[in-house]
């Protein structure tokens, strides 16, 4: 496994990259891109057992736990939904599940952005964050 | 002096905050009306001159927080023309003045086999009350299905009419396709089947003028907080000899009249309906609402929000890919659309990220959109304080939602 | 830095009105209390700057205005130390609290021959809904009577508990007499018996501590009107395995998940139960009125209404021909008496004259009444705002309407 | 019969009389005044089906209808409202039934004093006009 930045720097990272960033739509708009650009989820994979309960948009992940770390693809029919794992992706995907179990993402607290989907009654973020701590944890159970 | 609707806008401090940065476009006003201040007002001097609990004291405060109170109820029986005070009662809001109906006259008159008739234009505050009725009393639901244009059959609706119907619901204008359904006609056809009816006015009340005595329909639902009103009111206007007819609802404080262990008697109308201490101060606020649509002229209004409308059909209409759902012969107030391509949900955050509120999803009317086969719509919806500047932020907006999805 | 309890007056504009050309004396407190302007001003600016519907939408007004209801959930379960704000269910008041549960707990778990307890002790709100639930489903509504001092006989209650109990219903604080009842113990012997158990907190949420895992009753009810909170505001604790196991109350908007017309599925706790559009406003009013009275220490609160009532009996004894009802172990900031030879009315009316809000009559307590074979009382109760001046002019008042009346 | 004041003559030397009183509290004395100089009514009349429906206190009327006047006695057990019953008694006893059942009594407004009593929810004041009135109207049937 190459040495992967922790899940703090990445976040770091992204708050640096939309501080450059003007206004909220600006925001918005590098949130969609990062969502186009990431690595495309096999189409046969998004069946409704794979969808996550409580977003407004469909969302689709695939998870697997390998060597103690939580593995996923995943996609939305969403634009804003699809930037936002985007974001997950790039923060959580590969990282040691204890370190996913443990993240507290206060970080898309600062991004601002992201509250449109994560005060949404167990819908959005709060779903797919949820989702993926329960992914990490049966992952530490095995 | 009849007030100038131009004037309107600079009445509601909320209009004039920012959003990310960015002027507030108000468009989710079928959700919710803003206030103008002198219902915020109404609501301060409540709580700083006269507040005590009402009816049953005798002191200063007291009698004067009664007469507030019951002066809003012949205010609003004057507002839609009630025949007596006696026939308003104040609720949370329409969807308790639909519960209330359909918990008394379910207990009072629906018995098995006998069936109620909503159609599939209504809210679910309009047709969840009546289905779990009907589970209840094992009577059967039925719904009068709309057309390609959004509007309901109205030949059908008289086919389904029938010895066996109890109680027909139907709304005055949908709150999803804004389709004004033609609610006299509606009731004539539900009376000459010897039918009482219920209408859900909550879209309607604050657009058109209301005469419950010329529509003659049995009961009637609306908010006050889609009128321009405090949140936390509501009314159900019912005709008299019916609301005679039915049991109380809720029971406890004013609506008792006599209690012992073995034996309950109610209150006259309309406290047999009001269980508890009534929110007063808002219901106080619901009256300077009225008396705020009370300073335009009812036929200006409607005229300036209907070219409103049209104005931003217009634009919408311009605007590639965009469709805009059901085709009535008349429309009030809400334009509901989706771009090809583009998830309402994206579109009402990405509008939101300038300024411009909407609301996205099913707008509480799943039977409409799985009749549309779709997930949701984006909808704007008008008030009497929007303006051409709020539908050319919208029609901007969208464009640049599209290049920003789309390029 | 905790705020002192003398200074509290200074936060109440209406209580620098006067009546009748005199200073108000608000002694009408137990039926509902004056809000600071904290919580006035709450409103105005939540109207002023954030007013929207909640949960579906998501415009950025929206969303802040779902978070502060929410956050207002949360508040209200950590002042009663919830554990989950799944079990915090917003109505419009006490009354309403006690209708759900009436309503939702008779249709799951009542049948006829079971049996429902009540005290005698009990507002009319946690009385009759219970007494028509038990008529509806032909159980039996049981009183459990009060001693001569006015508190619960305890060895009866529980000689009354049997198989057949469903629930126990009883208040923390009466409205009429004062008492507090042995919550803890109450609840204990409740369970002992395998019983559930509501309480109405109405009339003691204001006045002390609550901490619901600890008395661990089932069932809270209690008003935001009598918490210095807006009119409108109520709420429900329920423990979560009961709410769970309890169906819908009310039908429409937010509470629903699925739609069809053969189907309806509920949203989850806390949803299930708020039907409608919420007050949002009054709730974040309620918010409010908790931040403010979190500013105290509620032991020294605690202390100074103790010794604000016991100044208040000692004047009031000191008058001759005045009764004082009921001498319980312990009472709260509510002072019920007559006079020998004067109506009570007589002398609301007169006292009002002087300026003297205090209640007369029944207080929506006609059991209690009937015990006592009094057709009512003058009802002076207490507030954190009241002082030793407003007892003074109080019993300076009853004794010059006795001068008025007796020469 | 002898030559009675007109409605309108009495109830304007009744706010004469209240005009003179400095505060709300003399007012009531005065009332309660009236009301205890009041003729007494035979204790023996005092019974149910001669009590007034909606009055927080217990208020018995006898009416009686005489050449097309209306005569009665009356009674409470609240000196308040046997004060104002005292004031219908001055207006309205000896009365033209004609008169009775079309006198507007707006001048209890005038008095401001009955605010108490005539807001109450079908209660006192109304209730009681209201029963007198309703005798005016039979009277005036036969
Ligand atoms: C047509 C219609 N009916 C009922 C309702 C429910 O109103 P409320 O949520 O105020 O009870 C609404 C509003 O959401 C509506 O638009
Ligand atoms: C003990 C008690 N229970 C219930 C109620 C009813 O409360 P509300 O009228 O706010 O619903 C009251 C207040 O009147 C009360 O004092």
């Amino acid at each position: 496994m190459t040495e992967k930045a922790t899940i703090k720097e990445i976040e770091q990272e992204l708050i640096d990259d939309f501080n450059l960033l003007d206004n909220w739509e600006e925001k918005y708009e590098y949130l969609i891109e990062l969502g186009q650009d990431m690595p495309r989820m096999d189409p046969t994979l998004k069946t409704d057992d794979r969808l996550v309960q409580g977003c407004q948009s469909s969302v689709w992940f695939d998870i697997h736990c390998q060597e103690g770390r939580l593995l996923f693809s995943a996609d939305s029919d969403s634009v804003v939904v699809k930037g936002m794992v985007a974001v997950l992706n790039q923060t959580l995907n590969g990282q040691p599940a204890e370190d996913v179990l443990q993240a507290n993402l206060d970080f898309f607290e600062t991004l601002g952005l992201w509250r449109h989907i994560s005060s949404q009654r167990s819908n959005g973020l709060t779903a797919m964050v949820g989702h993926l701590k329960q992914a990490a944890a049966e992952c530490l159970d095995k | 002096m009849i007030k100038d609707i131009l004037t309107a806008r600079a009445d509601f401090p909320i209009l004039s905050q920012t959003v990310n940065d960015l002027p507030l476009v108000y468009l989710d006003n079928a959700a919710t009306t803003q206030k103008p201040q002198s219902v915020i007002d109404a609501i301060s001097r409540y709580y700083t001159t006269l507040n005590a609990n009402i009816h049953r004291g005798n002191h200063t405060l007291a009698v004067y927080a009664t007469q507030a109170y019951e002066g809003v109820r012949k205010k609003v029986a004057e507002y839609i023309n009630a025949p007596s005070t006696n026939e308003i009662i104040f609720t949370r809001g329409t969807t308790e003045s639909i519960n209330l109906v359909a918990h008394s006259f379910g207990e009072a008159f629906v018995k098995p086999g006998d069936e109620i008739l909503v159609s599939q234009l209504e809210h679910h505050s309009n047709y969840v009350p009546w289905l779990l009725m009907c589970k209840k009393r094992q009577a059967t639901f039925r719904v009068v299905p709309f057309d390609e244009n959004g509007e309901l059959n109205l030949e059908i609706f008289k086919s389904m009419l029938n010895e066996k119907t109890r109680l027909v619901a139907v709304n005055h204008v949908s709150n999803s396709l804004g389709t004004v359904n033609p609610i006299r006609q509606i009731v004539q056809i539900a009376h000459a089947a010897g039918v009482p009816i219920l209408v859900d006015a909550a879209q309607s009340i604050q657009h058109m003028p209301h005469n419950v005595q010329e529509i003659d329909a049995d009961f009637y639902a609306f908010s006050g907080h889609k009128m321009y009103a405090p949140m936390g009111t509501g009314v159900l206007f019912g005709k008299e000899t019916w609301l005679e007819k039915l049991p109380p609802y809720q029971a406890g404080g004013e609506m008792i009249d006599h209690v012992s262990p073995e034996e309950v008697t109610f209150n006259i109308l309309p406290y047999k309906f009001e269980a508890g201490t009534p929110n007063v101060a808002d219901v106080i606020g619901l009256g300077a609402a009225i008396d705020y649509i009370n300073q335009f002229d009812f036929a200006d209004l409607q005229a300036y929000e209907e070219e409103l409308l049209n104005y931003g059909l217009s634009l919408l209409k311009d605007i590639e890919g965009l469709n805009i759902y059901g085709n009535p012969t008349h429309r009030s107030a809400i334009i509901p659309f989706n771009v090809d391509g583009i998830q309402h949900y994206d579109m009402g955050v990405l509008l939101d990220a300038r300024g411009i509120a909407v609301r996205t999803g099913q707008h509480c009317t799943q039977p409409i959109m799985d009749a549309l086969h779709i997930s949701g719509t984006v909808r704007a919806s008008l008030a009497l304080y929007n303006t051409h500047e709020d539908l050319d932020a919208l029609a901007q907006g969208i464009r640049r939602v599209i290049r920003m999805i789309r390029r």
